[in-house]
């Protein structure tokens, strides 16, 4: 018995972690509409500046301080995020602004690589949390607890700002309906970036407390992102209790389901997530959106129709294609058959 | 002069929906802009706050040219909106959908509080915590309302406050905007019901397909029973 | 006009083709593949390697007195990407042979390409049997020890332990997979007395360490064969530490004295380990010692067992094409079989039976000093003296 | 009048949501030919009767009998092949299709012929929909797409395809809601004809009184669930307790409907 409470409460601490990212990704979510793939990048960035500053400043001060203020540095980088990309795409279809932020995210990685080179690295354990708790003859690490006060913790901070301040109702007014927050003469400007840059915040706070347990490594990123995708499905989109109940979920399944299937713990979120689908489609505490309030006619095409012109060259150049094999090298062949394929890489 | 519209012309996408709107509004009128369905009144209003993007013409707010301004800035400079369909945030209480609407206090128009408007509207004060979700239509429009004044606005865009709405509200509305008039705040309000508009307002600008055809006081207006039949199906 | 343009532009289609089939023949290329971007952390030290074998070459005339060039592509961590890099560097770049990868599974896919397309591929770190064995082809060689081997390097040490009950962990696909089937199987020939109690399966570069840790300890195993590697290693060893796991336990472990994956470790490096790896700082030969001074005189940093692969896969393909004279693949193929190529381990002989190279592993214990990972008690252990008899290896490979 | 066969009757018609009465103990009956009207205060619970009666929402409680079919709980397939026609309070029509088109692709599913893959849409009841086209004085639109369609027109097109179903009894959410004041007049004089000519029965909500008192030979006042008053437009407009409720002083409708309300 002692066991299997040990083992829900290590569930209960990776959960901490990965309700810190989830949120953030659900509030973003919530408010801009943008499904925010660099998330994961921003819970790297966090580990990374964490470890830098946690081995520069040393004592207890150091590395909690140092922990805070990662986090803090790459909320203020966010914001720069925001300004310069974000606003440029808010208007566009998901399918940009995914490939936008999946490109920032190949772009942290090798930022990543060339300032903290390729090699993982491993953080200075936490300071008055070093060891482990004897429970019943099975060690549970201190940290680990120090974590599953966390995640309460900051789920009741959050429900604080969102329930209790000005900001929080203008963010939730928001995410049901933009454009009447404007109307009521909201700069939503700045409300977008605030929210994206609490989100940030947020992320890069799950990866700065995850260095005294995790290697801090250039593919955090992909790592956590699926996770974290899975739990805010499951939780429903923009639902912070919802990203809170799916993180445990998601955990404990993971802690359980090894102990019975080892092998398919990968699948087994999956099959939760679908299950969960099936019964409620906007996952436990998703709501279903109401009709798009969108104005007749602001629906404008992401393209242009092309022109005449335009049409007979794209028919040249599919000939051109098409004919290629009739005259041209091994090496055209190749370039030729791989354009069409294109796919970004990794 | 409190608002002045000219030239203006908007367009969704490539179908041009509003032909050269010029209108006024005086200090303290209530202004009604009549017209069917599908005429054009509510893009008018879209259009005056910039909620409608493609759009182009002059627009002056007490006195100064708000025409390149984002929404926000014109709605904070006085310009009240209160939409139609009632777009209230179901999710939100009462007091939360008036902490929204909540804009600093303005030297020119009326200072409105929460009780204030509670006393406006007696039902809202009764169901402050109530989610907007769960108000009937009636108390739906007068949060919207109430919403909008929070913001202590000199000039309301009201769009069609009396649809669907049951007559004893509709007096309820008329009463209201009375208040808000004779507090000091101007009104453009757009409406099909004429007898509702005839309580109400001073002047009228009637719209037909994206044309300003009509403009005068209600009195004028009664004199030519033609342009009723033409435009309005009265 | 139109008309023009588009013979115009098909012209020079046909003429890139054209200049890129008539190459300078004062050169050879080699076309080297590995996951640049997915796993820098072997890959780099790796390619450091490779161009430092490269300059050797060319400082001392080249092949046959033909200029060396090694044309080096990402893969992405991809098997099909591998395959495209692999086409490219073969119609365009006409290379005389493949070289590189990393990860069992794309080096069994451009060892398929090589089989299909008739290029000789020198595969250089993937580990699993099947490149040689199962799915062993007639243009494909290998240089790293294999997983057999490496199991059989363990096994032999694992055997000698009083542990009856074990445990395994390893990342769920090919490699940590095909790892733990040779180890349970070359153990359970030696030791019929032991016991299996339990396996842990983390998906490869996802391990939620902590459940893990709990759950092997829960099984109260006696030894534990880890297979995990990177960062799944360093968050294994981690909570493995906090919640005493290896207390009183003997870990036997793949890979983990290799500096990329010991390095890391730094201060909470377990002590007393089991490992395979690569002690280059206890290795006290000539040849290691020629080694060692050139790579830290060309880069001021230590070399990595990447960096031993590295330069010796391009070392050996150099011998490889000076002995064909040729880049006919037939004839290279018949240039390494049976080809002995000195390294910085000894010399290493390429097999003709299954294509594999004779290259052997450090077998030793992990130790801590100044807060560092080290290897201690390390004994160099030849690929050959760990390779089944001929027969058996007949059996394993299909007959061409 | 006693001949005049009863299509509808209602008897204790009750739901509630989480404890909060949305409807109680409603009961009344519509003959045929009638039209008869709810009225009442927003929320007073008209959408849930008509849910219930449609069959989109299960009745706590209470009987509805359909043409001497008992059909609480009912599907709203099963209601609508009894004989029940709809118009929705937002419009339901294919906006990308012909007017004429719309009406067949009502006709087909009316007869079933939906899994027929001999005959065409086109040409499908082309003359069926052309008479009911011409019923609701649309015969000059066939051939345009619904999107391009006034308003006021979609709704007559949303009527056409409401009789295609050959109802006996026409349930209207709100009809005229959205409409300038005459053409609520016009659809609801074009539908009182239809309903008197087919002796179809009509049961509409609306909160124009001038179309209510105009055109209803029968209102019914909800308040919070509950009948509170039941009889022709002059007992309503008397009512003191609808006026408390729901008219008010009458200032916003048609002096001409006024009467009996300065007492």
């Amino acid at each position: 018995m002692p066991f299997y409470i040990v083992q829900f409460l290590t569930g209960l601490a990776s959960a901490a972690s990965l309700f810190l990212v989830a949120s953030g990704l659900s509030i973003i979510f919530g408010v801009t509409r943008i499904v925010n793939f660099a998330h994961g990048a921003f819970y790297m960035l966090g580990a990374y500046v964490a470890f830098t500053l946690t081995d520069r400043f040393s004592g207890a001060l150091g590395f909690w301080g140092g922990i805070v203020v990662a986090a803090l540095i790459i909320a203020a980088v966010g914001v720069l995020v925001e300004m310069a990309l974000l606003r440029r795409i808010y208007h566009s279809p998901e399918l940009f602004q995914l490939l936008a932020t999946f490109g920032l995210t190949l772009m942290v990685e090798d930022l990543v690589v060339l300032i903290w080179g390729p090699s993982e690295l491993l953080g200075r354990r936490a300071p008055g949390f070093k060891g482990a708790v004897d429970f019943f003859g099975q060690n549970i690490p201190s940290y680990d607890l120090f974590l599953i006060a966390l995640g309460p913790i900051v789920l009741g901070i959050l429900w604080l700002l969102f329930q209790r301040t000005r900001w929080g109702v203008l963010v939730r007014a928001a995410t049901q309906d933009r454009d009447m927050v404007a109307a009521l003469g909201v700069n939503q400007k700045w409300l977008f970036t605030s929210v994206f840059a609490v989100g940030v915040f947020l992320a890069a706070l799950g990866g700065a407390l995850q260095i005294p347990r995790d290697a801090v490594h250039h593919a955090m990123d992909l790592r956590i992102i699926v996770d974290v995708f899975v739990v805010v499905v499951i939780g429903g989109l923009g639902s912070i209790i919802g990203a809170f109940v799916a993180a445990v979920l998601v955990s404990e399944l993971n802690a359980f389901g090894i102990l019975i299937f080892p092998k398919i713990s990968i699948i087994l979120v999956f099959l939760v997530m679908a299950a969960v689908l099936i019964v409620r489609p906007w996952g436990l505490f998703g709501k279903q959106e109401g009709p798009a309030r969108r104005t007749p006619g602001l629906t404008v095409n992401p393209w242009r129709t092309l022109t005449s012109g335009e049409q007979l060259a794209a028919t040249a150049a599919l000939i051109i294609a098409a004919a290629l094999p009739l005259f041209s090298g091994n090496y055209a062949l190749t370039i030729g058959s791989e354009i069409p394929r294109w796919r970004a890489c990794r | 002069m409190k608002l002045s519209v000219q030239d203006l012309n908007s367009h969704y996408g490539p179908a041009h929906i509003l032909f050269d709107i010029a209108l006024e509004v005086g200090d303290g009128e209530v202004v009604a802009l009549l017209g069917r369905n599908g005429a054009g009144k509510s893009t008018t209003f879209r259009s005056i706050i910039g909620l409608v993007e493609q759009r182009s013409g002059r627009i002056v707010f007490e006195g100064k040219d708000v025409s390149h301004q984002p929404t926000h800035a014109i709605v904070s400079r006085g310009l009240g909106y209160v939409p139609e369909e009632r777009r209230i945030f179901t999710e939100l209480t009462v007091e939360e959908n008036l902490e929204v609407g909540r804009q600093p206090r303005r030297p020119n128009a009326p200072h409105w509080t929460r009780e204030k408007l509670f006393a406006l509207f007696p039902n809202l004060g009764e169901m402050r915590n109530r989610p907007g979700g769960r108000m009937s239509g009636g108390e739906q429009q007068m949060l919207t309302i109430a919403r909008t004044l929070m913001g202590n606005p000199s000039l309301v865009l009201l769009d069609e406050p009396s649809e669907g709405l049951s007559p004893k509200i509709v007096e309820q509305m008329v009463d209201a905007i009375l208040i808000m008039k004779k507090e000091g705040v101007s009104i453009v309000v757009s409406e099909q019901n004429l007898h509702f508009a005839k309580l109400i307002s001073d002047r009228a600008y009637i719209i037909e397909r994206g044309r300003i055809c009509f403009g005068g006081t209600m009195a004028e207006l009664d004199a030519r029973p033609d342009i009723r039949d033409a435009h309005l199906s009265l | 006009m139109q008309r023009r343009h588009f013979l115009g532009a098909s012209l020079a289609i046909a003429l890139a083709g054209l200049t890129n089939t008539a190459m300078a023949q004062s050169e050879i290329k080699i076309g080297e593949i590995n996951s640049y971007s997915l796993l820098p952390a072997f890959t780099e030290p790796y390619r450091k390697g490779w161009q430092l074998a490269v300059e050797e070459i060319n400082a001392s005339g080249g092949i046959n007195g033909k200029k060396l060039v090694v044309v080096s592509k990402d893969d992405g961590g991809k098997p099909a990407d591998a395959q495209t890099a692999a086409n490219e560097l073969v119609s365009s770049e006409n290379v005389a042979m493949l070289a590189g990868t990393f990860l069992s599974n794309i080096g069994l896919a451009v060892s398929d390409f090589a089989n299909q397309k008739k290029v000789f591929f020198l595969a250089a770190e993937p580990l699993t049997d099947a490149i040689t064995w199962a799915k062993g082809n007639r243009y494909t060689f290998r240089l790293r020890p294999s997983n057999y081997m490496q199991a059989a390097m363990l096994a032999e040490a694992a055997a000698k332990l009083p542990a009856k009950r074990w445990a395994t962990i390893a990342p769920n696909y090919e490699y940590g997979q095909s790892a733990v089937a040779v180890f349970k199987k070359l153990m359970s020939e030696k030791r019929p007395d032991i016991q299996w109690v339990d396996e842990q399966w983390p998906p490869f570069g996802k391990i939620d360490a902590g459940p893990v840790v709990q759950a092997l300890a829960q099984a109260n195993p006696e030894a534990i064969l880890n297979v995990t590697f990177g960062a799944d290693l360093v968050k294994f060893v981690r909570e493995g530490n906090t919640r005493g796991l290896f207390k009183d336990r003997t870990v036997v472990s793949f890979l983990t004295g290799e500096p990329e994956y010991l390095d890391p470790l730094k201060e909470e490096t377990p002590e007393g380990w089991i490992v395979t790896g690569y002690p280059w700082y206890s290795i006290k030969t000539p040849e290691h010692d020629a080694f060692l001074k050139a790579y830290q005189a060309k880069y001021n940093d230590y070399p990595r067992l990447g960096s031993i692969v590295g330069y010796q896969t391009i070392k050996s393909a150099a011998a490889i094409l000076a002995k064909a004279n040729s880049t006919d693949p037939e004839k290279l193929i018949a240039a390494t079989e049976g080809l002995s190529v000195a390294s910085p381990f000894g010399e290493i002989t390429f097999r003709k039976i299954d294509h594999q190279s004779t290259l052997g592993a450090f077998v030793g214990k992990t130790a801590l000093k100044d807060g560092k990972g080290v290897m201690v008690d390390a004994v160099y252990k030849k690929g050959s003296d760990y390779l089944p008899s001929d027969a058996e290896v007949e059996k394993l490979r299909p007959k061409e | 009048m006693s001949m005049v066969p009863t299509l509808l009757s209602v008897e204790g018609l009750s739901k509630s949501y989480g404890g909060v009465h949305a409807v109680r103990g409603v009961s009344f009956e519509l003959k045929a030919g009638e039209i008869l009207a709810l009225i009442g205060p927003n929320g007073a619970g008209k959408s849930t009767c008509f849910d219930m009666l449609n069959g989109q929402k299960d009745p706590d409680s209470g009987r509805i009998n359909l043409l001497g079919e008992d059909t609480a709980g009912r599907p709203p397939r099963a209601i609508c092949r009894l004989g029940v026609g709809r118009t929705f309070q937002i419009t339901a029509t294919f906006p990308t299709m012909t007017v004429r088109e719309n009406v067949q692709v009502a006709l087909v599913s009316y007869r079933r012929q939906l899994f027929n893959l001999w005959s065409s849409t086109p040409r499908f009841e082309q003359g069926e929909a052309a008479r009911l086209l011409e019923l609701v004085g649309m015969g000059g639109y066939a051939d345009r797409p619904c999107g391009e369609l006034a308003y006021g027109d979609l709704k007559r097109l949303e009527l056409a395809v409401a009789l295609a179903n050959q109802p006996k009894l026409l349930l209207m959410d709100e009809p005229t809601a959205g409409m300038a004041p005459r053409e609520r007049i016009e659809l609801m004089r074009l539908t009182a004809r239809i309903a008197r000519e087919q002796s179809i029965g009509v049961l509409f909500t609306e909160h124009d009184m001038d179309v209510v008192f105009e055109h209803a030979d029968r209102i019914l006042v909800l308040n919070r669930g509950s009948l509170i008053a039941e009889g022709s437009p002059e007992q309503v407009r008397g009512n003191p307790e609808v006026r408390a409720v729901y008219l008010g002083e009458g200032l916003v409708y048609d002096a001409r409907h006024r009467k009996g309300l300065s007492a």
